[in-house]
């Protein structure tokens, strides 16, 4: 019974959880960013601020209903996976779920994307939508590669399990230093899963004037500045379970997520972005070799 | 043709040095010799040191243009000028012409007449004629003939005359068209002195 | 700084050391953060020190400055009653206005923030405490060496003493064509001359008709206020020039040798030609003017012009007054002066000179064969100082040697002289006897003694330097005490010093020391204290005619309690040469207005004839709008109706125009800004037009209501015109704004 | 009745507390004044303490800033991209420009105030203002958020025909394809004038 | 109804973009987009990501200043040229007060003629930095902007000291400038330089060696010589096409004649050799700074002129030209005789740029590049409008 309160208790809370870590991040990405252009930044909670804005706005643009569902299936497909990752205290789901789940929920709010966009008709969203899914086959195959090397590895789809193991284990079990070549794979993945410099093709505003997002307002908008700040929370909460051996408690957890944002921070400070084009052929050319070699290696039992 | 005399030019435009072109009316009078042995015009005159200018008729334009072009080696049309005389009833269109090689500017200057202002292209010897055409076109109405472009640009949502013309006055039309605004201050208070408004950093109180 | 073709993946994270450092952010607004020492932020202005002259509106080259009447700020000499008004929404803070300012006292301070919805906050009236009453430090302000006015005058040739100190050839050679448009360049076309002048001459119009080299407009826009130029170009007090806004910091204009370069630039005999003025058929009624000194002159070439029967008559054998018997020829030479008054008389006035009113002809004979008399027979009798031996044979009054330098009658020339007094006729005097002094002894001895001191002294400032320069000794502050007289032959003159000449209230009061005595050697006292007049022609007139304590009192059209009888000149006001004229121009429209039996203040307001071309005009489109109700729906009457909407459109906006003047409260001064000066100033000559006129309607009522409507009429029509003009519409259009704010500010 | 969206509760006054902290300023250089916008947006003068960030499309913008003059054939696009705008929207006009024309008020081709077609929030005053200006300027907006005194844009709904009559006395009809009489409705603006 | 959907910044659908079965469509870039420079439309047509056709759309920023110009006293105009560069304003002011000095015969202080190089080098500095970060913002990195920019903000506050003023000068006048020097300012110029010198090796690190600038602009709007010289490239752009000419050079105007410094050129003419040459000339600028510094004599900085509300400019034409950050600057002035100029022709150094050159180097490119064509080729629209 208690555990059933519990469970409800954390199905209602987790999200807000993730939200409020994320608006965290996202603060901390702002004031990273900021201090390395030589400025002072934000508040912490700038994107708190900028979610109840975008709330309070009135939002008198409809695309027609594909446009609204395709929010929902973005919120959505971000919520689900949220669920099904394995956090301190909180890993009901994770047990159930595995890999294949995960990744399949992420695609969704790709995939919603470019449903609502497409709906849109506006050239910058579709050009921006079209790089979107290219994207995808770029930093997608190489993320799977590397799941699957760790799935080899350890043999388990579960993530529950392998952040258990790395737990157990401790660092010398941690994916990162059990197999530094797919976490490397992973990282660049990582990159440009969450849309960071050099891979931020997808919004690019000096081009396609943030594509996707350009006829998001108020409340669409708000939407979406949710997915991403729970996305930021979920993304890197993957990549803390699969290669940084998860945490034991919010606290690790946090801190994991914090140093894994600010290698990402700062390469998306200091770079500018890929053409589409390059950025396909980089993630084609570096992370997915590496990721490969690493599987490779992992099947011929070199790991 | 053009391709080639430019190569002829370019290949080492440089054959003096710009110190040289100071001060010295030498090559001046070299390229105005040179003005006049291609194109027999001899109106051409130094103005002033590394300045050229001299009228030629409208219908002989493009005909010294090309020949500047290509004999005296002045490759740069640096730009198009038009002025309005009104009072003559006259177009006065300028080519402002440079030479990489001599350091040198050519005006060379032609009237036309304002009713039916027309005058061939020289687009097809300087590529930026085509935008300077086009500006001259839409600010006075000047057509050129032979320039593939001369569709609305800068003025693409203006309906009225030429507004470079002299006879188009300009504030006129703005106080026909545009609202000014009437202030209605407190004069009493203005009077007195300063407004007490809600913002401003710095300074001590009176 | 490019070692390889492909660029640095690392080398970029090295920026991540900023991540180290003090961001590069300055915390404004929390932390204030000033502007520069010379920012130009928003203005201030020292009220006190602003002459309210108007040359940063004109500079400005957005309109953005606008002049306005300020309560509690009179017009005085050298200041108007305006002050600059400024429109952020048009300011682009060039500071063009700061650099031109003719005084320095409009500045800027470093203060840049002004937020607010209300528009009307934008429009702001710089004092010393800017727009937010905050005290900033200074921005932008003038520099003394890099301004835009031309601060310092264009030197006028003249003769050096040792030519000049001999004879009486001119002194002063006058402007070339150059030198004159260079000097008219000079000026910033404020008015505040206009404002100083007694006559109101149109001094900013003349300098710029010169300085385009316009000569006969410039004559023409002289006479319109100024019937002797010529004479006024070389000898006026010019008041002008001590209200001259550019003398605030710099010289003021030269605007007496500019007038004086003008004339000098039309010959005489092109004047009629050139000056083109229009003279009104004579109708009969007749004038008799006495003295024909400038204020006669003047009165008669505006009586003249509006045709009458000018009749001067003159004691003297010329015309000329003082200007010929009390001016010496090396000030004002008499062919300049005969080409004035030929000009006068050319026009048809009658000349009867060495006619002594009184003597030849009595008072009460010109009023019974003339329908006015103008008396202007200024100030011929001069004034002794009664100090003991002041009626020793060798002790003369200065205007008489004067006079008699003119006529050439012989008197006697003394090796050593004292003249007494320190105004302009007795630097004339000193200056004309050390001239005959040069002639007969060779040398200037020459002693000249005045009451004030050398900062005070009345005479010009030049004269005296001048004076100086050709030997004449000066001085001042001496009281004179006694002529020493020994053997009927006199020694010299005994002065103590002056401590005071006006007491605290600015009375004539002056205070001796009585312990400082010096004695100025010398065989001839001149005495020229001052002036004056020889009213005993009055004759019986003199108990019957009202006093205003010793003057005779005159209203503001110079008409005298005896309703036909006007006095002008020297003997009413002045005395001065300038001031002769405006008195005379006054009278000439007074005489006018008196034989028109017209209320004096009526006909001349401009604001009553613009009232009555306002009634006039709206009675035109009441007939018009009758017509178009007649004509419509009326399908043959189409084409008018076409008319009528065009011309009724045409009405409307005069109307328009009419009422922004209407409703300004000096609308002369706005009017001289917009309009040109024909319409302002020459309503005086639509007086003289008011016979040409066909009023048909005019049975029923008087000549007077006929003649206010037809000068009306003439004005309305040329307003008319010129509200036709498009320029002109616009233009008023700004005007009629400015008006509204005038209203408030005076309401 | 004239209770306005921004103002109807505690609890909306809490969040417009919040929502004053986010502010985001359309990139559209309409003017001169558009030369001080990268110093205010960058290190210097870092508007971004402030929560406002520059942001590319209108439909996300919550400020626009009218940079200085503004042609005819910018006012145009101006009017679209303000009825893009997502209501509530502030304009501040900048400098001398957008207020009685400034130094171009005799020039045929630029509008001289701005208030006669879109409505305006303030005005900065300056030729154009300094990034201290500018940054008094968005705290002053944000103060006027913070006490609900930011109402400009309701004009727009409760004087639609106003400024349409004026946008077409320049430039004639356009279809914006923006409802603003819906707007209004959602806004309970509309219904005043019925 | 098609140009009204330039205005929505390309939110609304063009008609062309539906066809996209030719698998051609029509995108708009501007006016209202962070990836042009300033108030100024690009309508493009693309096959997939390359543009296959380029108009260009100006205008926006048009308010008739050659008109507004024969309006306004000689001296009005001084505040008002100023704002048809807007980055960069000081080569309009020096231009137009250079021709009236040619008109009416006037001679300029030395110590003027001085100052104003040094006016026009640190606003030279000061848009090439504005440029840098322009041109990182178009490839995200908006690190640069951030630094460059702020950095750009030392000098305005040197010309703010100077001239009163931040972005807008008013500074120079006919017959040389408005104020001299103020207590110290040479050595406050020498700090700014020591300062921005410094800040160049951060700058390399950061931007001009980045890998992925290299990758993104290495070979993109390549305008070969030949061609740069044929559609009438000026200043830095035709250097980096390597070709050597520079009007301060070749057409010296106040005393650069007599300061030393080189035309660095290069030859790749692509974006990021138009990039490299703007970092080049900004050691040269430097240098030039310095000189002038050094060389600066003492004196007067204005010759008197007359009252500028009755000052005529003698009849007769001219035409002068400098060279501007964006390329080469040129004034034709007419004046008939009296208080107004009769005509005045800006040549502003975008006009090539910002129309011609740029709609054809857009042809091939790809969607991405398009806005850092534009600002590897500084096109100001400002001065294509007036």
């Amino acid at each position: 019974m208690n555990s059933v309160i519990g469970l409800v208790v954390w199905i209602v809370f987790y999200p807000l959880i993730a939200f409020t870590v994320g608006v965290f991040l996202g603060g901390y990405g702002r004031k990273f960013t900021a201090r390395v252009q030589r400025r002072v930044g934000p508040s912490w909670i700038q994107p708190f601020f900028d979610v109840i804005k975008l709330m309070r706005k009135r939002t008198n643009i409809s695309h027609g209903y594909m446009h609204d569902i395709s929010l929902m299936m973005l919120v959505s497909g971000t919520m689900l996976s949220l669920y099904f990752i394995p956090v301190p205290g909180f890993h009901y789901f994770s047990q159930f779920g595995d890999f294949v789940v995960i990744i399949y929920l992420l695609l969704i709010p790709s995939l919603g994307m470019a449903l609502g966009v497409g709906e849109t008709a506006n050239p910058n969203g579709s050009i921006g939508i079209s790089r979107a899914l290219q994207m995808l086959f770029g930093y997608e195959v190489p993320f799977v590669l590397t799941f699957i090397g760790m799935a080899m590895l350890n043999g388990t789809t579960s993530m529950y399990e392998l952040v258990q193991i790395q737990q157990s284990g401790g660092i010398a079990t941690w994916g990162i230093v059990t197999h530094p070549l797919l976490g490397i794979a992973a990282l660049f993945a990582l990159q440009g899963m969450m849309n960071e410099k050099p891979f931020e093709v997808i919004i690019a505003p000096h081009e396609i004037a943030t594509g996707p997002m350009t006829e998001m307002g108020g409340k669409y908008m708000g939407m979406m500045f949710i997915q991403h700040l729970i996305n930021l929370f979920v993304e890197l909460t993957i990549y803390a379970n699969l290669f940084l051996g998860g945490a034991k408690n919010w606290f690790e957890l946090l801190f994991k997520l914090f140093v894994l944002f600010t290698l990402i921070l700062s390469v998306n400070s200091v770079f500018g972005r890929f053409r589409t084009d390059d950025a396909m052929r980089f993630m084609w050319k570096i992370p997915l070799p590496l990721a490969a070699i690493g599987v490779v290696g992992i099947m011929l039992g070199i790991g | 043709m053009i391709a080639d005399n430019y190569l002829a030019h370019t290949a080492d435009p440089r054959v003096r040095k710009p110190e040289a072109a100071t001060g010295s009316p030498r090559i001046e009078e070299e390229i105005i010799k040179a003005i006049q042995d291609a194109t027999g015009n001899e109106s051409f005159s130094l103005k002033a040191p590394r300045r050229i200018e001299g009228p030629v008729d409208s219908d002989r334009l493009h005909t010294l243009a090309s020949l500047i072009w290509s004999r005296v080696g002045f490759q740069h049309l640096s730009a198009i000028s038009c002025v309005d005389w009104l009072a003559e009833d006259e177009f006065e269109l300028v080519y402002h012409f440079w030479s990489y090689r001599d350091f040198c500017l050519v005006s060379a200057k032609t009237r036309i007449p304002r009713e039916t202002a027309s005058m061939p292209t020289v687009s097809d010897l300087w590529q930026p004629a085509l935008f300077f055409e086009r500006d001259i076109h839409e600010m006075f109405g000047v057509v050129f003939e032979g320039n593939p472009d001369l569709e609305k640009y800068i003025l693409s949502d203006w309906d009225g005359p030429p507004p470079m013309r002299k006879d188009f006055i300009t504030r006129e039309f703005a106080h026909d068209h545009f609202h000014f605004r009437d202030y209605e201050p407190d004069w009493d208070e203005l009077v007195k002195g300063g407004y007490h408004s809600n913002r401003g950093e710095g300074g001590t109180d009176v | 700084m490019a070692e390889n073709k492909l660029g640095s993946v690392l080398k970029p994270f090295l920026a991540l050391k900023t991540l180290g450092e003090k961001p590069d952010t300055i915390h404004v607004p929390s932390e204030y953060r000033e502007a520069c020492d010379r920012y130009r932020g928003f203005h201030v202005n020292d009220l006190d020190k602003c002459i309210g002259c108007g040359t940063c509106a004109e500079i400005c080259d957005n309109d953005a400055i606008r002049m306005v009447p300020v309560v509690g700020r009179e017009a005085e000499l050298g200041k108007t009653e305006y002050r600059p008004v400024i429109d952020y929404g048009r300011c682009c803070w060039c500071a063009l206005c700061v650099d031109i300012c003719t005084t320095n006292s409009l500045n800027m301070t470093r203060e840049y923030t002004h937020i607010d919805e209300e528009t009307n906050s934008f429009f702001i009236f710089p004092d010393e405490n800017g727009i937010h009453n905050k005290k900033f430090p200074k921005g932008w302000q003038a520099n003394k060496d890099i301004n835009f006015l031309d601060l310092e005058r264009v030197p006028m040739e003249a003769l050096g003493p040792e030519q000049r100190d001999s004879s009486f050839v001119e002194i002063v050679k006058g402007f070339t064509k150059q030198q004159a448009q260079l000097e008219a360049s000079r000026c910033v076309a404020c008015g505040l001359c206009t404002a100083a002048c007694p006559a109101g001459m149109n001094i900013p119009e003349y300098i710029d008709a010169i300085w385009r080299d316009d000569i006969p407009e410039a004559g023409r826009q002289m006479y319109k206020t100024n019937p002797l130029p010529d004479v006024c170009g070389r000898i006026c007090t010019h008041n002008c020039e001590t209200a001259c806004s550019m003398g605030v910091r710099g010289e003021a204009i030269s605007i007496r040798w500019l007038k004086r370069y003008a004339m000098d630039a039309i010959p005489s005999e092109e004047y009629k030609t050139l000056i083109n003025q229009r003279v009104v058929e004579s109708e009969g009624r007749s004038i008799a003017i006495v003295g024909a000194g400038p204020a006669g002159l003047s009165a008669a070439y505006y009586l003249v012009l509006m045709g009458y029967k000018v009749t001067l008559f003159e004691s003297y054998p010329e015309a000329g007054g003082m200007m010929r018997y009390g001016i010496p020829e090396y000030r004002l030479p008499y062919d300049i002066l005969d080409k004035d008054i030929d000009f006068i008389i050319s026009l048809g006035v009658e000349l009867k000179t060495n006619t002594r009113v009184g003597t030849d002809v009595t008072l009460e004979s010109l009023h019974s064969s003339y329908d006015s008399v103008l008396i202007a027979t200024g100030l011929h009798q001069g004034r002794s100082t009664g100090v003991p031996g002041t009626d020793n044979p060798m002790v003369f009054q200065s205007i008489d040697l004067l006079a008699k330098i003119t006529k050439k009658e012989e008197f006697p020339v003394e090796e050593k002289m004292v003249v007494i007094g320190g105004g302009n006729v007795a630097l004339d005097i000193a200056r004309s006897l050390a001239r005959k002094q040069k002639a007969k002894y060779g040398k200037v001895n020459l002693i000249v003694t005045s009451l004030e001191s050398r900062d005070i002294m009345p005479a010009d400032e030049e004269e005296i330097v001048e004076g100086m320069e050709e030997g004449i000794e000066f001085h001042p502050g001496r009281g004179p005490e006694e002529i020493v007289i020994k053997n009927n032959k006199i020694v010299g003159l005994k002065t103590s010093k002056c401590t005071r000449v006006f007491d605290e209230e600015g009375r004539f009061s002056p205070e001796f020391d009585k312990d400082d005595i010096e004695l100025y050697e010398g065989v001839m006292v001149v005495e020229s204290i001052g002036q004056a007049p020889d009213m005993s022609y009055l004759g019986t007139f003199a108990d019957s005619i009202e006093y205003d304590g010793r003057r005779i009192k005159v209203d503001e059209y110079y008409q005298s309690s005896e309703n036909w009888l006007f006095v002008i000149g020297d003997i009413i006001k002045g005395p001065d040469v300038i001031t002769g004229i405006a008195t005379g121009h006054t009278a000439a429209q007074g005489v006018d207005n008196f034989l028109r039996h017209i209320e004096a203040d009526g006909i001349t307001k401009i604001d009553d004839i613009l009232r009555i071309a306002y009634s006039y005009q709206k009675d035109q489109l009441a007939q018009i709008t009758q017509a178009e109700e007649t004509a419509s729906g009326k399908p043959e009457l189409e084409e008018l109706a076409g008319k009528l909407d065009t011309l009724k459109n045409q009405e409307l906006s005069s109307l328009e125009i009419l009422d922004a003047l209407l409703v300004n409260p000096d609308t002369r001064i706005h009017l001289r800004q917009e309009l040109p000066r024909e319409i302002l100033k020459d309503d005086f000559a639509y007086i003289t037009n008011l016979e040409s006129l066909d009023m048909s309607s005019g049975d029923t009522i008087s000549s007077g209501v006929i003649s206010r409507l037809s000068a009306a009429y003439a004005l309305y029509n040329d307003l008319i015109q010129l509200t036709r003009s498009k320029e002109l519409k616009f233009s008023l259009e700004i005007l009629r704004g400015r008006n509204d704010q005038s209203r408030k500010v005076f309401s | 009745m004239e209770k306005t969206i921004t103002q109807r509760s505690a609890w909306d006054k809490v969040l417009t507390k919040l929502q004053k902290r986010s502010l985001w300023m359309l990139h559209y250089c309409t003017g001169c004044g558009a030369v001080e916008l990268p110093p205010t947006m960058t290190a210097r003068f870092d508007m971004e303490r402030f929560g406002i960030m520059p942001m590319v499309t209108p439909r996300q913008a919550d400020i626009l800033l009218i940079t200085g003059y503004l042609s005819v054939k910018t006012l145009k696009r101006v009017v679209l991209i303000y009825e893009q705008m997502q209501s509530p929207k502030y304009v501040v006009g900048f400098g001398s420009c957008t207020i009685n024309g400034g130094m171009y008020w005799n020039s045929y081709a630029t509008i001289k105030s701005l208030d006669q077609y879109i409505p305006v929030e303030f005005y900065l005053a300056g030729c154009m203002p300094r990034p201290e200006a500018i940054i008094e300027g968005f705290t002053e907006l944000i103060d006027r958020i913070g006490e609900g005194k930011a109402n400009s844009w309701e004009d727009y709904y409760k004087n639609y025909e106003f400024y349409r009559k004026n946008q077409e006395h320049v430039f004639g009809t356009i279809d914006t394809r923006t409802d603003i009489p819906d707007d209004a409705k959602y806004f309970k603006i509309g219904e005043v004038e019925k | 109804m098609s140009e009204l959907v330039t205005a929505n910044d390309g939110s609304s659908l063009m008609p062309g973009a539906k066809s996209l079965e030719n698998r051609e469509y029509n995108l708009f870039i501007g006016p209202n987009h962070p990836g042009v420079e300033g108030n100024f439309a690009l309508k493009l047509t693309l096959e997939g990501d390359t543009i296959v056709k380029a108009k260009t759309e100006a205008g926006f920023l048009h308010r008739g200043f050659e008109k507004l110009m024969e309006e306004r006293l000689f001296i009005q105009n001084i505040a008002i040229v100023c704002r048809i560069c807007v980055p960069d304003p000081d080569p309009n002011e020096e231009n137009y007060a250079r021709a009236i000095e040619a008109l009416a015969d006037i001679e300029v202080p030395r110590r003027a003629q001085f100052i104003r190089v040094l006016v026009l080098e640190l606003s030279r500095l000061a848009s090439h930095l504005f440029t840098f970060g322009g041109h990182a913002g178009t490839i995200g990195l908006y690190t640069m902007p951030n630094w460059s920019i702020s950095d750009r903000d030392r000098i305005l506050d040197l010309f703010e000291e100077l001239t009163g003023g931040r972005v807008y000068h008013i500074y120079n006048m006919p017959g040389g400038v408005r104020r001299d020097f103020p207590a110290g300012f040479a050595s406050r110029v020498r700090d700014v330089l020591d300062y921005i010198e410094g800040r160049l090796p951060d700058y390399d690190n950061l931007f001009f060696n980045n890998r992925i600038l290299r990758k993104r602009a290495v070979g993109i709007g390549v305008l070969p010589r030949e061609r740069a010289m044929e559609w009438g490239t000026t200043g830095p752009n035709l250097r980096a096409a390597g070709f050597a000419h520079d009007v301060r050079k070749d057409d010296s105007y106040e005393v650069y004649n007599e300061l030393e410094f080189d035309i660095p050129t290069l030859k790749d003419s692509d974006a990021y050799s138009r990039l490299m040459i703007r970092r080049k000339e900004v050691v040269q600028t430097i240098g030039i700074i310095r000189q002038v510094l050094d060389k600066i004599p003492e004196g007067p900085v204005w010759n008197k002129q007359p009252n500028p509300l009755k000052w005529r400019v003698p009849a007769g034409d001219v035409y002068v030209r400098s060279e501007s950050s964006k390329g080469e600057y040129a004034y034709y002035m007419v004046s008939d005789g009296g208080v107004r100029p009769y005509r005045v022709h800006v040549r502003g150094a975008s006009v090539t740029h910002g129309v011609h050159i740029l709609e054809n180097l857009l042809v091939g490119t790809r969607i991405e590049d398009a806005s850092q064509l534009m600002f590897s080729l500084d096109a100001c629209p400002p001065e294509v409008d007036r």
